[in-house]
């Protein structure tokens, strides 16, 4: 008779447990609520990163189209995947002096693992993170980017 | 694994039935490849094959420097990210005998614990998935984008944020992070009894979890077995209660033990673990005290010539680094006692004799993460 | 819990002519590679120390000689230790096995022959863990590849 | 039976008269039997494609997702542009496989379930064929589609596939004992197996309301086991996708594995029809007792909108479990059946010949 009612007890048991994880299921299903599946084409215009977000490294220039980059190579250095190449070149300044400037700030965003050590070191803090993300291209030669605008100048402190 | 077997996987004499799951298979959650071999639907013994992403991590490490190792542990455990970084920036401080700042300490253990909800949740709705409950996948992942979100706006990234640094962290976290944490933390209080009566109670959950995958407490500490996993069999393996890093020795908090070592034991301690980490972020998130968000660091770290060793404990278990310098700016040998190592491979041992239904539960029950293993 | 000191006195009655170097972090003990399984042994044997939990196992190459590091804790004391044995035959390093004593050893043991190309006695499955069969050891200092590691 | 009820025989009717009117009589029956086969093919395609549609939705909304939403307005076109894709996949043979068992299995499937539909009524005097034994029938017809699915399973050559198959095969024969039974039931009350005479004895009222307890634990049973019979969630052991990557139709692809889809859900939609009109009334109305106003306003609901309505309201509850529980094991899903399901209904068996013995029921 004990296992009779045990069988009963374990069938009511186990049935009501079900209808308890029924029960979550139907909530959502009669008022789903939140959603929180962002539609991503359609809301591209509102879209907005957090501001920190590390989306790709990018070298601010100011409207005058200049740089705050000197070429000092320690980005390059710390970085650990060899993501960064400087090219430099030396040109005379107003004084007659041979003066370091960049050619070119070669950044392989295909080899950049987001480590934030090229930002954090830079003595003159001339790189900075970009919010762009949408990085999906046909040819993997288009994510080498070079960072420093066409014609860019070394920003000059006013002293 | 016994004699005779190994002879039988390699000189092929067997007429047993034997299927490989993985290396890409629903549910290995990795690239895993488990040589199954069964009788009918039971598992005789299994054999993992791994190595199918190893990078050589510990090679790499021996030719970066502190700062750049630190990125590349993101790569290991990538759901317990906070405690790989954490654990090498802990090792270069004590190494240089660094006193990271009160602020530091606070903030890196609040992030401990969201990262280990996080992982927590994650491993939720996958087990339930292993076990054909579709939905539960998508309410863990609705309530772990919560987590992310705070976690994009402090450290720029959702998964692999290399945001501790020796010495400190990188930035400060953003203004708004309290206020959302405590946001999440009120969130997520409403949604864990939801879990329980969607999976915990449900009848045919427990008849898959009870009893299976047993793994005495002896077996959990000969093979190593720590985490969730270990404390699942009653082996008190918590590193945050044995070794107190961080705030967690300011903190008031319990090491989840259950005797019960099967599936549902490992099961319910993660489970309680999502409630104590809760606890322990509300405990602290109020108290962060002002300060300094990084010690005053070298630029150029270098370790004194020595060996060093740190245990962390990450969601899954307990990390270990062991560092051999030779006074030079990247470490001579640098080896990680990664927790999924050791949990692997107690699987030939509690999988065999069970169905091959339970054996997906059981692995899912270990929580694995492959990077974690191969490194 | 026993301190160092404790430690290494009771170590040092069971093998005579243990190193314990000055000024680690942990209690180090270097022992000769003969009487490197018999100390394990009776460091897991013994209900004094019952070292019953291998944190960790691995080897380092200082180029003159392997370096096979155990990190040993206790349960019930928690206190630990580190267990080291050189082995100076860099062309067929060997050493026993401890995968008897801890069966997690099988696997980090596994992995050493696999980055160092250590060999271990009485080992039930000395294969390789993560790579090809004629990879090399990696871990080693001498491992060039030209082909897949890049040096700055 | 009240009489404001459309019957379709009229419209069949006319449609028989006006084409015996133009031609011989034997090419009058093979005109109408092509004009049916087109008829329920047309039917099988979109039915299925929108039991696709409403299951993604459905599990989709019980999740908190949006579900398909980008093809046509509010997805409504996605499950044909997934058909699309898989008429112009590959049919990728297998080189160790059965040639002709792999070639032919999905094809079984998919008549199988075909064959079901012909004896299902839509509505009042909308039905192919009226069998004696229509209740038999669908249920010996559903069932011979595990044989499909063995064949499946043996001739991949796959492992996973065979386990799934046996799997199915070990499921199929002991759920079609419950399901079989619990159908019984109202066959023992209606004392009849033909689907319209069960059919017109709910005019006054379905069975599940008049068969006591004893008919509402034959619709529970019903509803267990023939979500089990159709090889769906929580009782997927033969595709169990965590376990076995996809079953018995692992090594499927294009259009073989569409039929294998398409087949998956048409069954579902011919036990919730079967359920439908043997518990719920079929095409019947809802009527109650003598309130004449409100059985009035009842009929004016047509009889086509109550079968579907009937039958997606069982359709949901399968959904709704399936998106809730997790799988069980095959030992598990034995034991149910052997040591639950099957004594209950056994019991329920005699209790309800005791009922109707008695004369107790309305």
């Amino acid at each position: 008779m004990n296992s009779i009612a045990q069988y009963f007890s374990d069938l009511f048991k186990g049935l009501s447990s079900l209808w308890a994880g029924m029960r979550i299921t139907g909530k959502y299903f009669f008022s789903p609520g939140a959603i929180v599946t962002q539609q991503y084409p359609e809301n591209r215009k509102t879209l907005k990163m957090e501001e920190r977000f590390k989306g790709e490294v990018i070298m601010p220039h100011d409207e005058n189209n200049q740089h705050a980059c000197t070429g000092c190579g320690i980005c390059e250095m710390n970085c650990p995947n060899g993501s960064i190449e400087i090219l430099t070149d030396r040109v005379a300044n107003a004084e007659g002096k041979l003066e370091r400037v960049i050619d070119k700030h070669i950044y392989h965003l295909s080899m950049c693992t987001f480590c934030e050590l090229c930002i954090k070191t830079c003595p003159s803090d001339a790189l900075a993170w970009g919010q762009e993300f949408e990085h999906a291209v046909f040819d993997r030669s288009k994510l080498t980017k070079v960072l420093n605008q066409p014609g860019s100048k070394l920003r000059k402190e006013a002293k | 694994m016994s004699e005779e077997i190994i002879k039988d996987v390699i000189v092929g004499e067997h007429e047993d039935y034997i299927i490989n799951m993985g290396p890409q298979h629903p549910s290995t959650h990795g690239v895993l490849r488990l040589e199954v071999c069964l009788k009918g639907e039971t598992v005789k013994y299994l054999v993992p094959h791994v190595g199918y992403i190893h990078r050589g991590i510990e090679k790499m490490c021996e030719a970066n420097t502190y700062q750049q190792i630190i990125h590349l542990t993101d790569r290991m455990d990538y759901l317990s990210a906070h405690m790989n970084n954490e654990a090498v920036c802990m090792i270069v401080e004590d190494a240089m005998q660094v006193e990271v700042p009160e602020r530091v300490k606070y903030i890196r253990t609040i992030l401990d614990e969201l990262n280990r909800i996080a992982s927590h949740q994650l491993w939720w709705c996958a087990f339930g998935m292993d076990l054909g409950a579709l939905t539960s996948f998508f309410y863990g992942l609705r309530d772990r984008e919560h987590i992310l979100d705070i976690f994009e706006e402090s450290f720029g990234s959702r998964l692999l944020h290399s945001f501790v640094c020796p010495g400190g962290l990188m930035h400060d976290v953003h203004p708004n992070f309290q206020k959302r944490t405590k946001e999440f933390v009120k969130y997520f209080k409403t949604k864990l009894p939801e879990y329980d009566q969607l999976l915990t109670g449900n009848i045919i959950f427990q008849n898959r979890a009870i009893g299976i995958g047993h793994m005495s407490r002896e077996t959990a500490i000969g093979f190593g077995v720590t985490g969730p996993s270990g404390r699942g069999s009653n082996f008190s393996c918590d590193v945050r209660k044995i070794a107190p890093y961080g705030a967690y020795d300011k903190v008031q908090f319990n090491e989840i033990l259950e005797p019960g070592c099967d599936v549902f034991a490992r099961y319910k301690v993660r489970m309680a673990e999502m409630w104590e980490s809760l606890s322990i972020i509300e405990q602290l998130i109020d108290n962060i005290p002002e300060g300094d968000y990084t010690a005053k660091m070298k630029p150029i770290i270098k370790l004194p010539a020595g060996e060093y060793f740190r245990r962390v404990e990450t969601a899954r278990g307990e990390l270990a680094v062991y560092v051999v310098s030779d006074g030079n700016k990247s470490p001579y040998r640098m080896k990680f006692r990664t927790p999924n190592f050791s949990n692997l491979f107690v699987m030939n041992e509690i999988a065999s004799g069970y169905k091959i239904a339970d054996l997906i539960a059981i692995s899912g029950s270990l929580d694995l993460v492959i990077p974690d293993i191969d490194r | 819990m026993l301190n160092k000191e404790e430690l290494s006195e009771i170590i040092r009655k069971y093998v005579p002519e243990a190193v314990f170097p000055e000024g680690t972090q942990l209690l180090e003990v270097i022992v000769p590679s003969e009487q490197y399984l018999s100390l394990a042994e009776k460091l897991k044997s013994d209900p004094a120390l019952a070292f019953d939990y291998l944190i960790t196992q691995t080897a380092v190459d200082f180029t003159t000689k392997f370096t096979v590091v155990c990190h040993l804790d206790s349960v019930k004391f928690r206190h630990m230790l580190v267990l080291k044995s050189e082995l100076t035959d860099r062309d067929n390093p060997a050493i026993d096995s401890l995968s008897g004593l801890y069966p997690t050893a099988e696997f980090f043991e596994r992995e050493i022959f696999d980055l160092f190309g250590i060999r271990f006695n009485n080992h039930p499955n000395m294969k390789r863990l993560f790579l090809e069969d004629d990879y090399g050891y990696p871990l080693r200092k001498d491992f060039r590849d030209e082909i897949n590691i890049i040096e700055r | 039976m009240s009489s404001n009820i459309y019957d379709f025989s009229t419209l069949t009717g006319s449609i028989h008269s006006w084409l015996s009117g133009m031609m011989s009589s034997g090419l009058v029956i093979f005109t109408e039997m092509v004009l049916v086969g087109l008829v329920f093919l047309l039917m099988y395609a979109l039915l299925g494609l929108f039991l696709v549609y409403l299951e993604r939705k459905v599990c989709a909304i019980m999740q908190n997702r949006v579900g398909p939403n980008r093809v046509g307005k509010w997805g409504l076109l996605q499950t044909i542009a997934d058909l699309i894709k898989l008429l112009l996949k590959e049919l990728i043979p297998i080189r160790k496989s059965d040639p002709l068992l792999f070639n032919l299995a999905p094809f079984i499937v998919i008549i199988c379930s075909f064959l079901a539909m012909a004896a299902l009524p839509y509505a009042k005097g909308l039905q192919a064929i009226d069998f004696n034994i229509g209740v038999f029938y669908v249920m010996a017809v559903s069932s011979l589609s595990v044989v499909g699915i063995l064949l499946a399973g043996w001739s991949s050559n796959s492992k996973y596939s065979l386990i799934g198959a046996m799997r199915s095969g070990a499921q199929i024969v002991s759920y079609e004992l419950s399901v079989g039974l619990s159908l019984l039931a109202i066959v023992v009350f209606s004392g009849s197996m033909q689907l319209s005479e069960i059919i017109g004895s709910q005019a006054n009222g379905w069975w599940i309301f008049k068969g006591h307890i004893p008919a509402i634990i034959s619709f529970v049973i019903f509803l267990i086991a023939s979500t089990a019979e159709i090889n769906r969630g929580p009782f997927d052991l033969a595709e169990a996708e965590s376990e076995l990557t996809a079953g018995f139709h692992t090594e499927y692809s294009g259009i073989k594995f569409a039929f294998f889809f398409l087949a998956e859900y048409m069954n579902m939609f011919i036990v919730a029809a079967l359920g439908a009109t043997v518990f719920l009334g079929g095409w019947m109305p809802f009527h109650v007792g003598n309130w004449e106003g409100f059985n009035q306003i009842m009929d004016y609901i047509p009889s086509v909108v109550w079968f579907f309505s009937k039958t997606f309201f069982i359709i949901l509850i399968i959904m709704w479990f399936k998106w809730t529980f997790p799988r069980l094991r095959i030992d598990q899903l034995l034991t149910l059946e052997w040591k639950y399901l099957l004594p209950i209904s056994l019991f329920n068996i005699v209790l309800i010949a005791f009922i109707v013995l008695m004369g107790w029921h309305f």
